[in-house]
């Protein structure tokens, strides 16, 4: 993804953003402590998935890698890892793999009944296998590279829009067309009660609810619905996903699997936004980002939902605070900053006067703390009204402030956000809103300069300053902790509370996931930052 | 004056001058674009009883789909004075007179449960009339010395906001619906309300509904005893709930 | 594929899904804001045969007016496939065609007067048909080997415009009406018709009307021979009139 | 008028500047000579209605200031001016002023029948009665500026709005509830066919084409509407009518007489855009300015009209040197700056990448050129289409350029253009699009800064520098021959052609204009850069 470079303007104090910086990271290393010592039952879900094991039981309504780890669990077998069983099972029955799991699914067979091999031998054929599956998606990047030279791609900031109809073929259809009227990234938003399934739906879907169900197959169909109007258009357009929720890490490897671009992918959003346990979606997102990194996927971050139930301008440096712990958490997970997509909004209430100065000043400051960071910039939602003309003029305002701090991927606003999930035509004018600013005003980033200790200026060093206490005091609390209290969307959650907590286990000493291993190496070598 | 008085038995809409029934359309149609592509548009207009129709503006939509901007006359007239909007108060107190009258007049801590309900996970709306913060300004329900709240949060199925409500023993259930897609919100509010009854509640605790689509009508005809939308405050709220539990006081003691 | 396919000969608006009918609307109401406002603007929808209307924003407008923007869903369909449009011009020649067709097989030049006629000033249009200038890199007129151009610019009396085309003996009279208020274009252009007429002119010049308002099917039905729009460019305005004049030499030699 | 003070941001060369307004003063002086041994028709006619003379004469549909100077005209009488024969005639008779001006609208006295008094006593008389006159005008100020401290007014830049049903009434409904949806200024848009009319009509009128006709009653009836409207939404709301056509200096005594606050009056767009006669307009707007500086009256020049024929882009700097010479001739006419409202317009091709760059230069360029004018900023016209969802936005990015570059007269930008006359819904809209944008962006021009010697500050630099060769081109030819030439607008007009021509006459030694004389000495008195 291609990155605009911005000149800084804002006059910020490095020392400070250092020192933040430093602050996060010590926060997320004191994180990272606990993470390493543990894994999920969709950490686990994840490697099998990846392993090929993309098999759906219709009698038990559920995919296998469910029922695979569910008897993991219950054999009380998990806290080696999938891998091992798995792998040991194929050494010791010699099936083939979907043979061997149609055994294990129909209970026919049971991990326990297969005697264990020595455990280095198991890792030798575990680490041969996950080399080849790595290969796959290793060809995805390769292919989408490929595709990005032969069609070439959109420029920053790229424009990004949702369908939503629910059913996936409807959602090709309205897809293809956003791509035509000229969208460079597409996402399909994920049916609401999805996020806190325990497990992924299977199949191509056409009921949803508020959204369309991520599945493998429906990956596949839009993925392969784009690759066509890419030709047609003569750019490749990237396809986006949600990273999110009690299968995290699954649905990174499907995404790693189905060559999708972009995830939406955050530490702490499922936490504060979902309820899901802390433990589980600390393990879950470094598994993920993991996968998204070795697929080279670009996450996006959630900070934005921070200013739907905070305030954006009282609350507009818990952004920033966040954005620097995401950062620091993606860096654990040997993630480049190219390819984090850290998120924030554009959601100050209009009414205040100079609103699109703080925002400016918000939006500029923040590319100049992550100037190598693809920026997704979300639009107004929570001031949006049943009042469309007004609408878009706000939309056309966080277009301007989006070129002007030249932000990279670039939601794009809705006309009728407060009224309905879009429809085609609000996709329409809500593209050519934001085409018509940008290229009116191209250069203006360039061009423009800001007064010194003026508003802007000011602004900026404000929000930096008071992120960087906050960040202080999380460093001295600990970022669980920091959590419990509320520190982030208003919103508490405790350390033992919200969903999926149960699938949180100790390793041991034998466990084994062989992926990250490979990701590891691989991305060492891939980006010379973390070797 | 030389102009036409306006006769509020027969409203047309107003475009530039009285009665000249101008109203502005945009839609899609599933018709591939071109010239055929505006004559159909301007004919469906015309079909649908307009006239005068032009079609301002028609674009390229993809494959197959094309976009209309459109103005046309509407030539039915309504008659203004007839409409009659049902409402839940008829005047809004201050916090402060309530909180007053919550001592004096009903004497009472008033016991308030409140809740997005099932899929719903939009908090904002109910946190904004229930929560201290309040909105723009305007304290929320937890700030009134007299009103007890409970805020249980979001996708909260019913059965669980209705077993709350008989253990704290409320008076009044705050259901928020936010999401509207497929109606969702009929069904979800609907299924409320035959819990509530399966659980005799109906008539022993106050029911409120509120979110930007709900109207007093709306939730009246679900079964609630009333609906609030866009821009309702704590204290339209509170009052409405204040006036019932006096009324049904006073109705008591007739 | 598990959605419905489109039916040409069945057509309705679409919003998020096939058939679900959605338009956008926004219009005023001389009544005074306040609920019985919205809901007499749901109303009027309604009785506009509308279903499932919803009145998304209300705005006072002054005193007693009040600004609605609505959806609602439309259930009438229309037949597509039916639509014909009548078109100036089956094919578009270029500017290089056409003055090598009018050397070789029209064998004489083209005489053209143009002109904004009655009450409109708008020179801007036929300007951009008829100037050397031309409009967004295609040349006028003028720029044609072989076509001689009068461009009598604003505000011409048609009695002016008919006695000068008969002095020039023009093949081609152009006229451009941009303003429409009131239908004054319309007005304005049966008059020039009928003063054509009574100068018994009808027959032996091509007449051609153009405007943001004006279609090749207003053009015919007011007694023009064709009829240019916004997006016009002088090579289909050429085409046309070459076209005209050849059919009109081949129809004398038979 | 308040004005907004804009800082220096373009770096533009005071040299070249100066020069320029140096030429653009030469080339006015060569007019000027010509101005002023002349006088014209509608001149006289002006004259009178100061002194009073109102009547419209129902048999002979003419105003009864038509039938005099008509009558002195034929009488070959008219080189003396109206007010020596008026005067004389009322001296002589003894009649009151209408029973005077009854007899000779009915022939029954003729002018030649009566017998000319010594020059010096009707001199004096007319001296007398044209300063009672002139202290009506002074009180409309006094008035105006009582209301605007009891009411106070809005803030620069002011909205301005126009309404143009044909039926005063009518209008009267639609400007007293634009200002209530908060716009500042109202114009009432002439009928198309008015200012080819070489008289004004009469009465209240309710019929009119694309607007209402400007008559001393309908001025009447709308100011009342105002001032009625002012008190309601406690703001002083300015109206506006047209200074322009063959009766512009009528108007400009009406429009002094009724208190209107601003009126378009050009010196040069009815020769351009109206191809009324070359002579006859400078003539008629050396008084007319003159009036309207008494009055207090804020011009607005006509240059945006020149983009709607030629190229935004191409012709810039004529609207430059335009601005520079329409300046010279008010400067002439004892106005003084704070009164100028040069006109420009946001007319460049949208998709002209950078579009918003070159227009945000020329309107700051113009603001640094004329920093004490109250500029009259025109919204986008020829490239707004039938799309009214683009061209609200094209408006919202006209609204940001005129708050970023402190314009000070921000005519709305319509979201239906391309369509109708606006409807009352489409000023709401277009009100709540400046009004916002306006709010968002408050002190945004003081807060950015241009860098130097980029596209903005290039761009100015470039069309300053055309403008001063254009106006050394026409210092050497001259200004009638340069538009003889086609310099402005793409549009060519001769010495004697155009309406009106017959209306301007030579001066006799004995000619006497009260009026000019105190207004010249009055407004010195007012404002020392004239004394
Ligand atoms: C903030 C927001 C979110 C946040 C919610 C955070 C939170 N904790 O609440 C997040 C990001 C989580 C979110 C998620 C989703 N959202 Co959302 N969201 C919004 C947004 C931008 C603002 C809503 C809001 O907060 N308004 C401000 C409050 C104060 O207003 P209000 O709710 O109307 O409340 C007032 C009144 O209605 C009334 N009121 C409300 N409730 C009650 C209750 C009672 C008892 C009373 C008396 C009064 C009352 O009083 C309040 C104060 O005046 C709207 C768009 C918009 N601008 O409206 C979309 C919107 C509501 N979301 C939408 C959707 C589809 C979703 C998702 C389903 C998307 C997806 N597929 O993932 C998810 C899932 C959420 C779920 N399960 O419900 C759609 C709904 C479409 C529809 N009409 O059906 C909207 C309209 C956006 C859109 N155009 O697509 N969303
Ligand atoms: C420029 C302009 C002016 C200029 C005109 C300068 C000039 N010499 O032309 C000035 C400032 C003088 C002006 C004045 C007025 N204008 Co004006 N003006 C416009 C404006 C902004 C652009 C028109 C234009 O130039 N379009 C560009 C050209 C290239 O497009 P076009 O005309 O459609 O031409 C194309 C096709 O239609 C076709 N075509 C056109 N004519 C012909 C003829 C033939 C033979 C053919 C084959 C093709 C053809 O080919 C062209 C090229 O593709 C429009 C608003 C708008 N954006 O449309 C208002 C607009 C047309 N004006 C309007 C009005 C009301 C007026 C006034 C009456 C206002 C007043 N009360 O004073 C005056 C009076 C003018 C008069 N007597 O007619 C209204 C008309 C409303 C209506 N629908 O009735 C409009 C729509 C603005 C508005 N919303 O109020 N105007
Ligand atoms: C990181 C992230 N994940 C997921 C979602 C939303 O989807 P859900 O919570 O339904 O997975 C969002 C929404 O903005 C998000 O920011
Ligand atoms: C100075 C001036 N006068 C007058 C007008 C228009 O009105 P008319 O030519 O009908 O007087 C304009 C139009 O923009 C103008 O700029």
């Amino acid at each position: 993804m291609k990155i605009n470079s911005v000149k800084s303007k804002l006059d910020l104090d490095k020392k400070i953003i250092d020192e933040s910086r430093d602050y996060a990271k010590e926060i997320v290393e004191d994180v990272q402590k606990f993470i390493d010592l543990r894994s999920t039952s969709s950490v686990e879900r994840a490697v099998l998935r990846l392993f090929g094991v993309e098999w759906y039981s219709e009698e038990q309504q559920l995919p296998y890698v469910n029922i695979i780890v569910d008897k993991l669990i219950n054999d009380n077998l998990i806290s080696r890892g999938s891998t091992y069983y798995l792998v040991n099972g194929l050494l010791r029955t010699g099936l083939p793999l979907k043979e061997f799991c149609d055994n294990i699914v129909s209970g026919k067979i049971s991990f326990k009944s297969i005697e264990p091999l020595d455990f280095e031998v198991v890792k030798k054929k575990a680490m041969d296998m996950a080399l080849s599956s790595s290969e796959k998606i290793e060809q995805n990047v390769v292919k989408r590279n490929q595709m990005i030279k032969d069609y070439g791609e959109g420029q920053p900031p790229y424009l990004y829009l949702i369908v939503a109809t629910g059913n996936i073929y409807e959602d090709v259809v309205q897809a293809q067309n956003a791509a035509r009227s000229g969208a460079d990234i597409i996402a399909v938003i994920r049916s609401t009660a999805q996020s806190l399934l325990d497990y992924v739906p299977h199949g191509a879907t056409t009921e949803g609810f508020g959204g369309t169900y991520a599945t493998q197959e429906n990956f596949r169909i839009m993925r392969n619905a784009l690759d066509e109007v890419s030709k047609e258009v003569g750019k490749y357009i990237r396809l986006v996903n949600y990273c999110s929720g009690l299968c995290m890490p699954e649905i990174a490897a499907l995404g790693a699997l189905e060559r999708l671009d972009v995830m939406l992918n955050d530490s702490m959003y499922g936490i504060l936004f979902r309820d899901i346990n802390m433990q589980r979606t600390f393990v879950d997102q470094y598994f993920s980002r993991m996968i998204n990194s070795f697929a080279e996927i670009v996450i996006n971050t959630g900070e934005d939902n921070y200013l739907t139930t905070s305030d954006a301008f009282e609350k507009a440096h818990t952004v920033l605070a966040s954005e620097l712990i995401n950062e620091q958490f993606a860096l654990k997970a040997y993630m480049p900053q190219r390819l984090m997509g850290l998120g924030h909004a554009f959601e100050i209430d209009p009414d205040i006067e100079n609103q699109f100065l703080y925002e400016l000043a918000q939006a500029q400051m923040i590319k100049e703390i992550f100037p190598n960071s693809p920026l997704k910039y979300m639009p107004p939602t929570k001031f949006m009204t049943g009042n469309i003309f007004r609408g878009h003029v706000q939309d056309a305002l966080f277009n301007a402030v989006s070129i002007m701090s030249g932000q990279t991927i670039h939601l794009l606003g809705m006309l009728t956000e407060a009224i309905h999930t879009p429809f085609m035509m609000d996709r329409h004018l809500s593209l050519e809103n934001a085409k018509m600013v940008f290229k009116t005003m191209r250069n203006i980033s360039d061009e423009i300069e800001f007064k010194k200790d003026g508003i802007i200026s000011n602004r900026a060093k404000k929000v930096l300053n008071d992120a960087h206490n906050l960040l202080k005091e999380i460093t001295k609390k600990g970022l669980m902790e920091s959590i419990s209290e509320g520190i982030f969307a208003d919103i508490k959650r405790s350390l033992d509370g919200g969903k999926g907590f149960n699938g949180v286990f100790i390793k041991d000493d034998n466990y084994l996931n062989p992926f990250e291993k490979i990701f590891i190496e691989k991305l060492k070598m891939r980006n010379p930052q973390f070797s | 004056m030389k102009i036409k008085e306006i006769d509020l038995k027969k409203v047309k809409p107003y475009g530039d001058a009285l009665d000249d029934g101008k109203i502005q359309f945009s839609f899609t149609l599933p018709v591939p674009y071109g010239d055929e592509a505006k004559e159909c548009a301007k004919r469906y207009l015309e079909l649908l009883g307009f006239e005068n129709v032009m079609i301002t503006h028609m674009d390229k939509m993809g494959l197959g789909f094309s976009f209309f901007i459109a103005y046309g006359v509407a030539n039915k007239t309504i008659d203004f004075t007839s409409i009659v909007v049902p409402k839940a108060t008829k005047e809004v107190w201050d916090k402060h007179t309530i909180v007053e009258k919550i001592e004096k007049d009903l004497g009472r801590k008033i016991v308030v449960v409140g809740a997005c309900i099932e899929s719903d996970a939009h908090t904002v709306g109910i946190d904004a009339i229930l929560n201290m913060k309040g909105i723009a300004g305007h304290k929320g329900l937890e700030s009134y010395h007299g009103i007890e709240v409970y805020n249980l949060g979001a996708q909260v199925p019913s059965e669980e906001v209705i077993a709350f409500a008989k253990k704290v023993n409320a008076d009044v259930i705050l259901i928020s619906q936010i999401v509207t897609q497929k109606d969702v919100h009929i069904a979800n509010m609907t299924k409320f309300i035959e819990l509530l009854e399966a659980e005799k509640l109906r008539d022993k605790v106050l029911t409120v509904a509120g979110g930007p689509r709900i109207t007093h009508e709306l939730a009246l005809e679900l079964g609630f005893d009333a609906g609030f939308s866009v821009g309702t405050f704590p204290e339209d709220v509170a009052t409405f709930i204040l006036q019932s539990l006096l009324k049904k006081k006073n109705d008591k003691r007739i």
